[in-house]
């Protein structure tokens, strides 16, 4: 072999450590992260530059437009008429009760906000992962709390009835989107497995049922289940029309669910599915013990997401004439009281706002969960 | 079936005339793929039989059939005297006294180590929980790692979870054991480990097939070992004659390959 | 469990099985009882929706569709009057759905893709305004949106007469909020040859660009297909265009009365739906080709520098094929959403299918049963033949792997 | 039949317009208000002598008929137009005028325009599913003019697209015109043109094949006009009780068992003039001339006063 | 750069003069954390380097500097004569001089083994297809793996993905070539395909930078091992001295752990 017989020029024995330093200012502090973030090359440069001013031709009058030039109080259109008048809150301070509750009669209101008090008792220490009880609270919010908000909200049977056509605002989207979510979720179970069985007409059955749903337009589904489906009931047998699409919606979702569980069933190793076999467990102890636990938990960001999408869904029953947020909202432009150029602006950025918190954080947290999953799922 | 507190079964011999499994010209195709061909085999109380092979000789094909995970299509098999069909409570009968090893553990990961013991007792054998759970830990003991009854699978080393696999399988106080290369998956160091529980429970009489190519452990424990080859059983032997005068031509390719 | 109750091949000597033990028995029978309960929903549906029918006195069937529509139509992209057929006003519904979809697809990816890859951007401030916009736009309705965009496209236009236009001089392109004008081609003799021409073009770059291919694959010249092929694409028409002596009447718009006519007009609520379409599912398609080009190992790019590949070459023949496949099929579904979210139209006055067939037809003649089941299979035609295309093109560029 | 299943739920199915002032639309409360749902009200008050038994469901234009025919809602009371089409195919009846119409133009002033002939060319806002749509066809085609249609699903739209200038001119009912004038942001700035350019008879519509649902809707319409016309009111309807005169006697069921015969109560039309009002008051507490809307009476005055308001005897 | 057909390099001594690359008070930060510390080096052509050291101590990141996958903050690095700086046509000539092995391999899994090692020739190279796909079987001839052309990585074993590897650098002709623990992902028997590979390009003079802890390999082809510590470069000394006679504690205590 060349070269090891002869002595190393290169030998070398380091006789002080060199200590951890401070890098040079060029790669810390503001300067550094200026240089890395922003100008690392003239291109990155000119785009910064490019974009820093539409920043600043779109935010400024943004600012303005929605708190500086806005009108907070008044009682009427007067107030937020006139040439630099921005956003007209005091429109949606007049109206707030109505986009909460619509119609909903005001010395009932208590009704709802108990039930969404009971709604958040569930829900928050349903998602915080570290509470325990998951499975006495899940059967709470599954259970327990649906009966208890059907008989808060409807009155039946021993309250002052409030028919459904009175509901509105808020309360209708948490209605629609919650029943939506709660009555898919387990329709959407039976669907996924449904399509992985190896019965063929069960299979194909599912098969249909999921693609035509996720086919069509939910648009289309809600007048179909608003206007059309007492013609395919018999004469006598009506429901009400919240109802309706409520069935609508939930079917519709179903579809979307059953898509995302059969993901979660796929990415369930097989040799689960053999050892439960193994173990003499029968079809369904083998899939209520040992696979959906694991499916479903898999799936939760997934399950979050069609959630997300159903409660954006949920402003399309405003198509069919049942008045939920975006619907009374869009109804109270007309309120002559209050009509200016800017209440339409205004009352859809409140709207748009309302949607964004609620759909902001189920994304959060179903981002949350994703992590969460992923460090704590590796196999 | 009987339920049974856990058991401290006697060193046994082979029965010479309860015959514990047998497979009577079974044929079985995937499609058009003839993987097994006119098996016959009778396993007798109390044996223990080791098979090898090439992979893809039909090993694990013919052990998963014996509980029916898989189906076969042509021939009997009769497992603890009860035939294998179609009707689903004979097999759920036969699975019950058949347990499982598998190369891959298949621990149930959302369950505790414990959990994983006590189910099938509790909804199979309809036992309370406190008994299974019992039986369990004493199972676990009996594979070494009772400390670890409130882990999740996840956080064992594969060794400690292939043992818990073994100790799900007794709980539910099987007649037979199914071992599937159950130390393939391992690191070597490991492999003693079950190795050893393998050997433990081989003494204390079960009746054990078992899939491996540790030739160690079949010249230790095996009452015979079955040769086989592109889905026929070439050669079977016990285990002094296998290896030391294999008779078939594929045996000895085979073991010359092994045996370095 | 599922797999094993499978369907057996038949060549059983089981025949001592109880019955109700064997799965193949049990299957036939619960698939029986499903069939039977499904088919006598289906059945009792539709009778009592025949007798509802019929009992209230309502005429159905198909024959509406040859009568004479009556009404107008926005925007229409074939011939259509007021004395044209249903039929010709649910083709003209379909085609403005066909095109808003097929222009939302297209500009949904364009931006998807660019805002996709902005947020992996180096740039500090051009990462967190593609966040800001993906956040913002993913969690607002779409319907929402498009109200919004409907009236703030309105509320920045003018009205025409404001616009300085004078009476009766035509112009060449005007912006109002009655729409983008601009001139009208009007074919005259000769005009196919321009067709033929652009044909001709785009024959010509498909040969070039396997002409440079294998070029570069003989001599490894590489050759600018692209550019060259533009400028064909371009020049080639254009070309013909003078050679035949401009065979086109041009015919401009021109403020008369109150409104503008004469010319080519997109209109607002069309580009407000566009807007809202194409930039709401753009949030999407970008979440979605960053997880994409996540997907695919750090160690791709590294091992494509360390071969020197340029960081353009590294995208197009290493990061982006291998991302493609992780992109595909929630890029279809995203797709069908898009195509299923313009129905969404009927809210903004877009006279697309919902609209016209689903709204003023279904109104006019009342068949309600036949108006609302053609809609309904009419999306999912176009579903399904989206969804196969896309599996078909999946199918071509997914990675031959093991 | 359908009297039996409203008095087995025990109130009125009435469907009505999203919200059109002086016709169909909540108030601050929530509580619908005008000529047709005061019509619901009256049949409710006829058969359960409770003007409030009546749950209500807006419903666009596009809805109202398959609504009605599906049994969603038991009357269509939502300013619908009676054509022969409607009345003949689509298994509808109309039970009655309560309103008299007629298709108008709105425009800015600012257009300088004073006749709906110098319309041709205009962008024309429209809501679907409405005879206006097709009256506004005939109309620009039998005058020689071009039109652009906006057309939108929801009056709230059309109203809004308007307001923003979308189009040049807004047409529906005249009546609607007003009330829909009178929500713009700024109501002066818009003019009614004079043409009327249809026949807009607006009226309650029930489903075919239930003649005596039929005919308890047309009379109780009747009976509201029937009591204009004798002079019967909310206010007096107890003193009339005492009324000598054949038709009062008869009207309020003191004479005759005309209730009886639809399935009501004889005093029906008492129940509904007690609780609702006759014609007149509720033409005048609705649209009339106190009201924002201040629409005069016109072709809806009595035919006693001119107008086209005619019912037939109780007899 | 020159186009050059397949070369077969003729046996070569390390140069007293020519030097590949060169590492003067090299400084590198990730954020705050300062990994390499001024670091000197001088790797004459044809030197076959091994770096080993303790993990974290940061070799992988000198390695990387070299050709650029990673930036450096203070000092020089000067490669085949040109200095590293933010010029991105430096950086790109500089990249095609060297050539580079990871650990994970990192081969295109949607490329066949040829379309890998074709693919920089000709897109950087400019290379005509068929001259690149000669030049690319005879790399393979050379890693032993020619029949494999076709296949893609994906249906390779770890060895054969990693000698593919090698391939694929060699096909862009450089001049130096850095190994980043080439075989620590590898199965032992496989690790052995791999090192003869490299002993083999080391006997044909090809200057190498080789992160590994295979001992063995730095014994037999090695002129030089270097051992890194916390960013610096603690010791260096030809192969024998440096496992007979470590002189720095921190050397002794790792090879100490390393040979047993
Ligand atoms: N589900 C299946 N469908 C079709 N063929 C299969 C299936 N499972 C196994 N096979 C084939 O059947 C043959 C026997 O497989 P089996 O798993 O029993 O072999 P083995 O002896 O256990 O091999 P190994 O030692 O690799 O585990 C193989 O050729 C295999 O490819
Ligand atoms: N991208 C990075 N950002 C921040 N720190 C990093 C990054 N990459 C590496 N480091 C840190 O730099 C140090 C040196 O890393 P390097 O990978 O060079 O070590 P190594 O000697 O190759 O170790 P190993 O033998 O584990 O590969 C480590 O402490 C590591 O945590
Ligand atoms: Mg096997
Ligand atoms: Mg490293």
């Amino acid at each position: 072999m060349p070269g090891i017989e002869n002595a190393n020029p290169f030998a070398y024995v380091s006789t002080e450590t060199i200590p951890q330093s401070p890098p040079p200012t060029a790669a810390k502090g503001v300067a550094g992260w200026l240089k890395t973030n922003l100008f690392a090359t003239p291109r990155d440069t000119v785009l910064t530059i490019i974009v820093a001013l539409i920043l600043l031709w779109i935010v400024p009058p943004m600012l303005n437009w929605l708190f500086f030039d806005a009108v907070w109080t008044g009682d009427g259109r007067e107030a937020c008429l006139g040439e630099h008048v921005g956003a007209c809150w005091a429109f949606v301070e007049a109206k707030f009760g109505q986009f909460m509750y619509g119609r909903y009669p005001a010395e009932l209101r208590w009704r709802v906000d108990l039930t969404g008090f009971l709604l958040i008792a569930g829900l928050v220490p349903i998602a915080i992962p570290s509470v325990p009880y998951k499975r006495e609270n899940a059967i709470y919010l599954l259970v327990v709390f649906p009966i208890i908000a059907f008989m808060l909200l409807t009155g039946w049977p021993f309250l002052e009835p409030v028919e459904t056509s009175r509901w509105g605002g808020l309360l209708v989207t948490l209605v629609v989107a919650i029943v939506g979510i709660v009555v898919s979720f387990p329709l959407g179970i039976l669907l996924a497995l449904g399509r992985r069985s190896n019965l063929p007409i069960v299979k194909t059955m599912s098969v249909i049922f999921i693609e035509f749903w996720r086919g069509v337009p939910l648009i289309t589904v809600l007048f179909m289940s608003s206007v059309m489906l007492p013609l395919f009931l018999p004469a006598d047998v009506s429901f009400d029309k919240l109802l309706r699409a409520l069935i609508g919606v939930a079917l519709f979702s179903s579809a979307y669910m059953a898509e995302v569980i059969r993901g979660g069933l796929q990415a369930i190793p097989k040799g689960q599915y053999e050892a439960a076999n193994a173990m003499a467990l029968t079809y369904w102890q083998g899939m209520r013990l040992i696979i959906l636990p694991q499916a479903l938990k898999l799936v939760i960001p997934g399950i979050v997401n069609t959630f997300i999408g159903l409660f954006k869904d949920t402003s399309l029953v405003l198509i069919i004439g049942i008045f939920d947020l975006l619907g009374i909202v869009q109804q109270n432009f007309t309120d002559t009281n209050w009509i200016s150029p800017a209440t339409p602006a205004t009352g859809l950025v409140f709207a748009a706002f309302i949607y964004f918190i609620f759909c902001f954080g189920m994304s959060r947290y179903s981002a949350f969960m994703e992590e969460r999953l992923d460090t704590g799922h590796k196999r | 079936m009987s339920e049974q507190a856990a058991p401290a079964p006697a060193k046994m011999e082979v029965s010479e005339t309860e015959v514990a499994v047998e497979l009577i010209n079974m044929n079985k195709w995937y499609g058009e793929f003839h993987v097994l061909r006119n098996i016959n085999l009778k396993v007798m109380r109390g044996e223990r039989i080791v098979i090898a092979g090439p992979s893809g000789s039909g090993k694990s094909t013919m052990i998963r059939c014996i509980n029916r995970l898989e189906e076969h299509q042509k021939g009997k098999i009769i497992v603890d005297g009860i035939e294998l069909t179609n009707d689903l409570k004979k097999i759920d009968e036969v699975r019950r006294e058949v347990g499982m090893v598998f190369q891959h553990f298949n621990l149930f990961p959302h369950l505790t180590i414990l959990e994983n013991c006590t189910l099938a007792p509790i909804w199979v054998r309809k036992m309370p929980k406190k008994k299974a759970e019992e039986i369990a830990m004493h199972y676990l003991e009996r594979v070494k790692i009772p400390e670890q009854a409130n882990k999740y699978p996840g956080q064992l080393s594969g060794g400690q979870q292939q043992r818990v696999a073994i100790a799900r399988s007794l709980c539910m106080n099987p007649r037979i054991m199914l071992f599937d290369e159950p130390t393939s998956a391992l690191d070597p160091e490991m492999i003693k480990e079950v190795l050893d529980t393998m050997v433990g429970l081989a003494e204390e009489g079960m009746t054990m097939l078992c899939v491996t190519h540790e030739m160690g452990f079949a010249r230790q424990v095996a009452n015979r070992v079955i040769f086989m080859d592109q889905g026929q059983i070439v050669e079977q032997n016990d285990p002094i004659n296998f290896f030391d005068h294999p008779q078939h031509e594929r045996t000895k390719l085979f073991l010359s390959q092994i045996l370095h | 469990m599922a797999h094993t109750d499978g369907v057996a091949d038949g060549t059983e000597d089981s025949g001592r099985a109880s019955l109700i033990y064997d799965p193949k028995v049990r299957g036939v029978f619960f698939q029986a009882i499903l069939i039977i309960v499904v088919a006598y929903l289906v059945y009792s549906g539709i009778s009592n929706a025949a007798g509802n029918l019929a009992r209230a006195g309502i005429a159905s069937g198909f024959d509406f569709f040859g009568e004479r529509a009556g009404f107008e139509i926005g925007q229409t992209l074939v011939h259509y009057t007021n004395d044209s057929t249903y039929f010709r006003a649910f083709l003209v519904g379909l085609l403005n759905t066909l095109m808003v979809s097929a222009l939302g697809i297209l500009f949904a990816t364009i931006i998807g893709f660019i805002v996709g890859l902005a947020r992996l951007s180096r740039n500090y401030l051009i990462r967190k305004l593609a966040t800001v916009y993906v956040e913002t736009l993913r969690n607002i309705p779409l319907l929402l949106q498009l109200l919004f965009w409907y009236k703030a496209v309105l509320a920045v236009l003018p009205n025409p007469r404001e616009t300085g236009l004078e009476q009766g001089t035509t112009v060449l392109w005007t912006l109002n909020n009655r729409g983008l004008y601009i001139p009208r081609l009007i074919p005259e003799a000769g005009a196919s040859a321009i067709l033929v021409a652009a044909i001709i073009a785009i024959a010509l770059w498909v040969v070039i660009g396997m002409w440079a291919g294998k070029r570069q694959m003989r001599t490894g010249q590489q050759f600018p297909t692209f550019l060259t092929g533009l400028a064909i694409l371009v020049g080639l028409p254009l070309l013909t265009f003078f050679l035949t002596g401009m065979p086109f009447d041009v015919e401009f718009s021109a403020l008369q009365g109150f409104n503008m006519s004469g010319g080519t007009v997109i209109r607002p609520e069309f580009i407000a739906l566009l807007l809202g379409l194409s930039l709401y599912t753009a949030s999407f398609i970008a979440e979605i080709v960053r997880a994409g080009i996540l997907a695919v190992a750090k160690g791709q790019t590294e091992a494509a520098y360390a071969l020197g590949l340029s960081p353009n070459h590294t995208s197009r023949l290493v990061i982006i094929p291998q991302a493609m496949r992780v992109i595909i099929p929630p890029l279809t579904s995203q797709y069908l959403n898009l195509t299923k979210n313009s129905s969404l139209a009927v809210a903004i006055g877009y006279p697309d299918l919902v609209a016209v067939f689903g709204g003023t037809v279904l109104n006019q003649t009342g068949q309600a049963v036949e108006v609302i089941t053609i809609t309904m299979l009419v999306y999912l035609t176009i579903s399904l033949l989206t969804s196969a295309f896309m599996n078909w093109f999946n199918s071509r560029v997914a990675l031959v792997e093991r | 039949a359908t009297l039996d299943d409203v008095k087995a739920k025990g109130f009125v199915q009435c469907g009505v317009s999203t919200g059109l002032a002086g016709f169909s639309a909540p108030d601050d409360a929530g509580d619908w208000k005008g000529i047709d749902v005061d019509l619901c009200r009256g049949v409710a008050a006829a058969i359960f002598d409770d003007a409030s038994a009546v749950k209500y469901s807006p419903l666009s234009a596009k809805e109202r008929f398959t609504a009605l025919q599906s049994g969603e809602i038991d009357i269509l009371s939502r300013n619908t137009t009676w054509t022969m089409s409607r009345d003949t195919e689509l298994g509808l009846n109309f039970a009655g005028v309560n309103y008299y119409d007629g298709q108008g133009f709105m425009v800015r002033k600012s257009l300088g325009v004073n006749s709906a002939l110098q319309l041709s060319g205009a962008s024309v806002c429209v809501q679907t599913g409405t005879t206006t749509e097709l009256n506004l066809t005939d109309y620009f085609k039998a005058n020689n003019m071009t039109y652009n249609p906006v057309v939108f699903e929801k009056l709230e739209e059309v109203n809004a697209a308007y307001d923003s200038n979308r189009c040049d001119v807004y047409t529906t009912d005249q009546s609607g015109l007003y009330a829909i004038r009178l929500g713009l942001s700024a109501p002066d700035d818009h003019v009614v043109l004079p043409e009327v350019i249809s026949k807009e008879p607006l009226g309650p519509v029930v489903r075919q094949g239930d003649d005596q649902w039929f005919s308890i809707v047309k009379w109780v319409h009747f009976a509201m006009i029937n009591a204009e016309e004798l002079g019967v009111t909310s206010e007096n309807v107890d003193e009339m009780m005492d009324s000598e005169n054949p038709n009062i006697m008869r009207l309020l069921g003191k004479e005759g068992t005309f209730g009886e015969a639809v399935g009501l109560e004889n005093d029906w039309a008492y129940q509904v003039i007690k609780n609702v009002g006759n014609y007149g008051e509720v033409f005048e507490a609705n649209v009339g001339e106190s009201t924002p809307l201040g629409i005069a009476r016109g072709l809806n005055a009595l035919w006693t006063n001119g107008g086209l308001q005619y019912a037939p005897p109780v007899r």
